[in-house]
């Protein structure tokens, strides 16, 4: 996962790529794969959700995420965490600049 | 300087027959290919003549994803067996696949793909430099 | 399954129902497993009845009014179907639903707005043909939209 | 015409021994393609003269004018601004930085079975620039190549050319050489380089195929106008940006890649990632981007 965090004034901006194939169910029957795909994102700051979304097969391979949330947050530390279709989950970290 | 001309010339030539270049520049391809007017198997022969020097300068022409030898293989089989319809098989990213073609529209298109790969190997000797900026292109 | 790994990951207790504003984690994807199931219902880019119907079975009305939401950095002519970006904002908003009808079914994404969170948000999306994109944002218990038509064509030359 | 042909080769030849240097040939092309370029892309006054097929609306709307020749190197998004918009978008946190740290370590880690590594061949990273070249004995070598000479050479087996691991070991050259303020510098030094450098050109702006395309009729002379919704690229600044990340294919590509898929496109029996004849054309491509930023990797339609 890669996540970049600024905070600037009272807004903290996130832009976040996961990793992930997001095959959707056509994909993988041309592809003679399983469907699998990131249902759930959120974004923790203070083990607070500042980010969340229920997601589908739609969004892109390896989907990128861009939000804000307020306050300045500079020096913490902001955790994002996905699950998908097949209850698989993957956590990643990085430290709001 | 002349060895340099010769250079040049002997480059597009060294891997062909000088023949076959000379011999479709005067060939007209809707005479020699015209199945109507010659048949299939004229066609086909005319075709097999020419291709095998187009892949040798590297010109050999491909569409629809298969190479004009795969259409000269299938067409072979096709006309000895006395086919209207040619199933041409060939290989797309991997993987085996078929196609029908009308055998009497296909041994015109294997034609005209072979000569013509040739022919334009002629013309592009003359008009090359014309596309060239700074060369023979005025902008 | 899904809801104990969701457990595992410690977010706490999940909220059943439908509280408008959840201050806790909300996984749509269990709340409203029918949703993400409903069908667009033609190829036409101006059909927008599978989407409205997803609106229906999300927010409880189809009642939806245009503005207050703005759909920006959307292009006229996606680059390619497989990443079209999408970003949406609005002042403030309880939830936001992005749908397409594009593609076999019509809900791309729900977001729930947390209490820090500002409603200015991007992702990128597939789309398998030209499509209307929709954002649909809950603002004070009602509901508003905004809508624009994104041209998909085979991308891209050569390989 | 014959005769023009050769009158213009004793003069080019004339200029090329006077001058006592390899490239003169090639610098005159490559003066006149930025100025072509640059022209063409001048502003909208003169559009319909260079643009016409290209609806009035779109030149009005769609295109930016006014490009320097360093603009270039971002292809058709230097100059259509729907495309370019996207490719912000899409770079605000670009799908290549996985690949370069990939390829970073495959530069770093991999051992050969002799004991040596890439370090031994490219003891440097910041190359990307000063690829392809013309080594005596071996004729040009791409980049792509020269990875495989090493490898060969050292007794390992020679990588995919197109994609995987040797995309992202020349992604990591490319951002390192980018990263270090490198410049695209192909070097002619030679009468047998000069020869290569002439048939790459030959071979660029001859039209072949079922489509009787040559490379030129889209990147020369048609770059800039749209076949059905893509955007034909300029030939100047098209080889500074490779390894690509290309949306259509989901992942990175090299060169020879790209190259195969538009030899493909003219109607041809596409020509070997490789081959003399890609190494060639891509020396001749190389050469026109003589002097621009090395900008890779980068992200493509």
């Amino acid at each position: 996962m890669r996540i970049k965090a600024k905070s600037k004034g009272d807004i903290t901006e996130v832009k976040a790529v996961l990793k992930h194939p997001m095959l959707s169910y056509d994909q993988a029957k041309a592809k003679g794969k399983e469907p699998n795909f990131i249902v759930y994102i959120n974004a923790k700051v203070d083990d607070k959700i500042v980010y969340e979304a229920s997601t589908s097969q739609f969004l892109s391979k390896n989907p990128f995420i861009k939000f804000k949330f307020k306050g300045n947050h500079k020096g913490k530390e902001i955790v994002i965490s996905w699950i998908d279709l097949k209850g698989n989950k993957k956590e990643g970290k990085a430290k709001i600049k | 300087m002349k060895k340099l001309i010769i250079t040049a010339t002997a480059l597009s030539f060294a891997f062909v027959s000088a023949n076959a270049l000379q011999e479709v520049a005067k060939i007209d391809v809707k005479d020699v290919c015209k199945v109507e007017k010659v048949g299939a198997p004229k066609a086909l022969e005319v075709a097999k003549k020419y291709n095998p020097e187009a892949i040798k300068l590297g010109v050999e022409f491909k569409r629809l994803g298969i190479k004009n030898r795969e259409y000269i293989k299938a067409l072979e089989e096709a006309i000895k067996a006395k086919k209207k319809e040619t199933v041409v098989k060939y290989k797309s990213k991997g993987k085996e696949k078929t196609k029908k073609f009308d055998t009497n529209f296909l041994a015109e298109r294997a034609c005209k793909f072979a000569v013509r790969a040739l022919q334009q190997v002629n013309e592009a000797e003359k008009t090359w430099r014309l596309a060239v900026p700074g060369d023979g292109f005025k902008y | 399954m899904q809801r104990r790994n969701f457990l595992r990951l410690g977010l706490g207790a999940v909220v059943l129902g439908l509280a408008p504003l959840s201050v806790m984690a909300k996984n749509y994807r269990e709340e409203l497993p029918e949703v993400w199931k409903i069908k667009n219902k033609s190829d036409k880019p101006d059909d927008l009845s599978g989407i409205n119907e997803a609106i229906k079975a999300i927010f409880g009305t189809d009642k939806v009014e245009e503005g207050k939401i703005e759909l920006y950095k959307t292009p006229d002519i996606a680059e390619n179907g497989a990443v079209v970006p999408v970003n949406f904002k609005t002042e403030k908003a309880s939830r936001i639903a992005l749908l397409q009808n594009a593609n076999p079914e019509a809900l791309v994404a729900i977001w729930d707005i947390p209490e820090l969170g500002i409603p200015d948000y991007g992702v990128r999306i597939k789309m398998a043909k030209t499509g209307t994109v929709v954002v649909v944002a809950e603002i004070d218990g009602k509901l508003y939209k905004a809508s624009k038509l994104v041209k998909v064509t085979a991308g891209g030359c050569g390989g | 015409m014959k005769k023009k042909i050769i009158a213009s080769m004793i003069i080019g030849s004339f200029a090329l021994l006077s001058a006592g240097s390899f490239n003169a040939e090639a610098e005159k092309d490559r003066k006149a393609l930025t100025e072509y370029f640059v022209k063409k892309f001048a502003d909208r006054k003169n559009a319909s003269q260079y643009f016409p097929y290209t609806p009035k609306e779109e030149l009005d709307k769609n295109f930016k004018w006014g490009l320097k020749p360093e603009e270039f190197r971002l292809g058709s998004y230097a100059f259509n601004k729907g495309g370019r918009a996207q490719y912000e978008e899409i770079i605000e946190m670009p799908p290549y930085e996985d690949a370069i740290d990939e390829g970073k370590e495959l530069y770093e880690k991999t051992k050969f079975k002799n004991g040596k590594s890439f370090k031994d061949c490219f003891p440097k990273p910041e190359i990307a620039g000063d690829y392809p070249k013309y080594v005596k004995g071996k004729g040009v070598e791409t980049l792509t190549t020269a990875i495989n000479s090493c490898l060969k050479e050292n007794g390992e087996k020679p990588w995919k050319m197109t994609k995987g691991k040797m995309a992202k070991l020349e992604a990591y050259f490319a951002a390192a050489s980018r990263e270090a303020g490198k410049k695209v510098n192909i070097v002619i030094d030679s009468k047998e380089a000069a020869d290569a450098y002439a048939r790459g050109k030959k071979e660029y702006y001859s039209q072949r195929g079922y489509l009787k395309l040559s490379c030129a009729s889209c990147h020369v002379q048609g770059a800039g106008q749209r076949v059905r919704n893509e955007y034909m690229s300029p030939l100047l600044g098209q080889t500074t940006h490779f390894p690509v990340y290309r949306l259509k294919w989901e992942g990175l590509g090299t060169l020879e890649r790209r190259l195969k898929g538009c030899n493909k496109d003219q109607g041809e029996n596409p020509h070997k990632p490789g081959s003399k004849w890609m190494n060639e054309l891509a020396y001749f491509m190389a050469y026109m981007s003589n002097g621009l930023p090395v900008d890779g990797p980068d992200v493509r339609k």
